[in-house]
């Protein structure tokens, strides 16, 4: 691999192992139905451990597919044992990556028609409120209907928190700060809480906190879309649940 | 939008064109000042000549909604003598409306159910007999028998109407909360502090 | 408005009037059959001949909005030309669109529906809970019962929403796989539409 194929690569990133596959084999201008998955397994364990392009939430995701990479090479390198029957790995992984292919191009289909239909505005598109929208009973689903319960369980794991306020930051206090904040509300308007905020290094002691939260599931931060505001919500363990 | 020839028929057509799709869009009024900066329009006699143009059109009979200069600006409505026939259209939709109350109380009774009036308001940390009996009207919960504790509470149950509405063969077919919450929960992130430390 | 003379102009504008009044309030699209039966129309060629006249009446430079047949209802949107304009005002930067994880489980749950998680995250070799979730938030996508297999696990199908947010009347409207393979063949270019969108 030379240095501009290296560079041009970087800029990739790949939705999963089948994207990084399905990138491989037509870098190599391979056909799928003729892949010769010996030559790709070490490209793509390159990558892998180049981290080029590899989303870290979807790393195991990745390597699960580097080991049947490895198998698959592994078995064409040893005598065959046995007359087995059935679907040897390697049809498998190729049969799945012309699959994956399909769904790439519903995917473009899709994107373009989505594409299209933006440009068309429907009536109420600007300034939506939902605090206190009423719901058409055929507009609610099952799936929102068991969100509301969960929510309604976990409003009720209210833990009463007292918090002192110091001008003396640190993530610990930030932390029982925000989730004293967050018995008492729903949730947190993150935009609107750092604007209450006193100093730089409160609101940066603040986000520390926050990232360690969520590091720790205790909350998790939410955005409706691109440059709307973030919304922390508390997640409770439940113990009806356990 | 921005070219200056105000006796240019197609840039007036499109002036209003534009106008028309802003106020369609837009749940507010909007100020005549903010589209006049739009347009660029340096004359508010144009603008006013637009606006006049526009509020013709909509007098057309095959037309069904007018422009309205009100306090805030100008808004787009339907015409008064259409709502009668506006009403009579849309009456089957407007009696089944969910507040938020009613949509907890349901999804309580869905799960908990039979459950009585004391154990939602619990669970609610609010009374609430008001969601119960809009939701009784709606023939969505049902009264299922009497709890054996003291002062015999009513029980709700849902009702077959409630499987119908949401689509639901049996109650067996609700997402479990086990489900749900394996989709809320996070997935691990253990590489991201890692890898931004590594740059 | 349940006369019945075809040929009176009058009444075809202010049945024109009404269609566009009751599209306007309408969030969502409405039937035909809806609007059919409110007027007492039984001639399903009239009511498309009332249909046309108003596609045809909204084709006018000075029109801001079209009709528009979407989900199998009729829906008032504005005109594609103007989106930039409307941007520009309302001083929106980007339209959020679909990320690329929950275009690829959609697709998998538009041409394979119904259909479980497990069977999408195979599909895609990527655990796929987060994608399937946002779909649910969405509502592009519903819970539509549940596969009889060992554990019982949730089916999932596309929605009306669905229809509405690609502009489909319905899902015959989607080219089958191998029209789908065709349409791609001459302009193979992998990488043009992904790439710099992630989660």
């Amino acid at each position: 691999m030379n240095e501009t194929e290296i560079y041009q690569v970087q800029t990739e990133s790949f939705e999963g192992p089948l994207d990084l596959l399905l990138y491989l084999i037509r870098k190599n201008k391979m056909n799928i139905l003729d892949v010769r998955i010996s030559e790709i397994t070490s490209e793509y364990l390159y990558y892998l451990q180049n981290c080029q392009g590899i989303n870290p939430s979807q790393e195991g995701d990745f390597l699960m597919t580097a080991s049947t990479l490895i198998y698959i090479k592994s078995r064409s390198l040893l005598p065959r044992a046995g007359s087995s029957q059935e679907e040897s790995p390697e049809d498998k992984l190729i049969h799945t990556l012309i699959e994956y292919d399909k769904i790439q191009k519903i995917s473009r289909l899709l994107r373009e028609m989505e594409n299209d239909t933006l440009l068309l505005w429907k009536r109420e598109e600007i300034s939506e409120h939902f605090e206190n929208r009423e719901f058409d009973i055929e507009e609610v689903s099952t799936f929102q209907l068991a969100e509301i319960f969960l929510n309604v369980i976990k409003k009720r794991e209210k833990e009463e928190y007292l918090y002192l306020e110091s001008k003396n930051y640190t993530i610990e206090h930030k932390i029982e700060e925000i989730l004293g904040l967050l018995e008492s509300n729903r949730y947190l308007n993150l935009f609107k809480y750092t604007e209450s905020l006193d100093s730089i290094e409160e609101i940066m002691v603040s986000f520390f906190a926050l990232l360690e939260m969520i590091k720790q599931h205790l909350v998790m931060a939410l955005q409706k879309k691109n440059f709307d505001s973030i919304s922390v919500w508390k997640k409770s363990p439940d113990p009806q649940l356990q | 939008m921005t070219e200056d020839h105000p006796f240019n028929l197609d840039l007036i057509d499109r002036q209003i064109a534009f106008i028309e799709s802003i106020l369609f869009v837009s749940k507010e009024p909007i100020e005549p000042e903010k589209i006049l900066n739009y347009l660029n329009c340096k004359n508010i006699g144009d603008f006013e000549k637009l606006i006049s143009r526009m509020e013709a059109a909509y007098l057309d009979n095959g037309r069904g909604i007018l422009l309205k200069r009100s306090g805030g600006g100008l808004q787009l409505v339907t015409k008064p003598e259409i709502h009668e026939h506006l009403k009579d259209f849309f009456t089957i939709k407007t009696s089944s409306k969910l507040t938020i109350p009613s949509l907890e109380t349901l999804s309580i009774v869905a799960y908990r159910q039979p459950v009585t009036i004391a154990e939602i308001s619990d669970l609610r940390s609010v009374n609430s007999i008001g969601p119960v009996k809009s939701l009784l009207q709606k023939k969505l919960i049902r009264i299922s028998g009497r709890k054996k504790v003291p002062g015999l509470p009513l029980l709700y149950s849902t009702t077959q109407e409630f499987l119908l509405y949401f689509g639901l063969n049996d109650l067996s077919e609700l997402p479990s909360l086990e489900e749900l919450t394996e989709m809320f929960e996070e997935k691990e992130q253990p590489s991201l502090f890692k890898r931004n430390n590594q740059e």
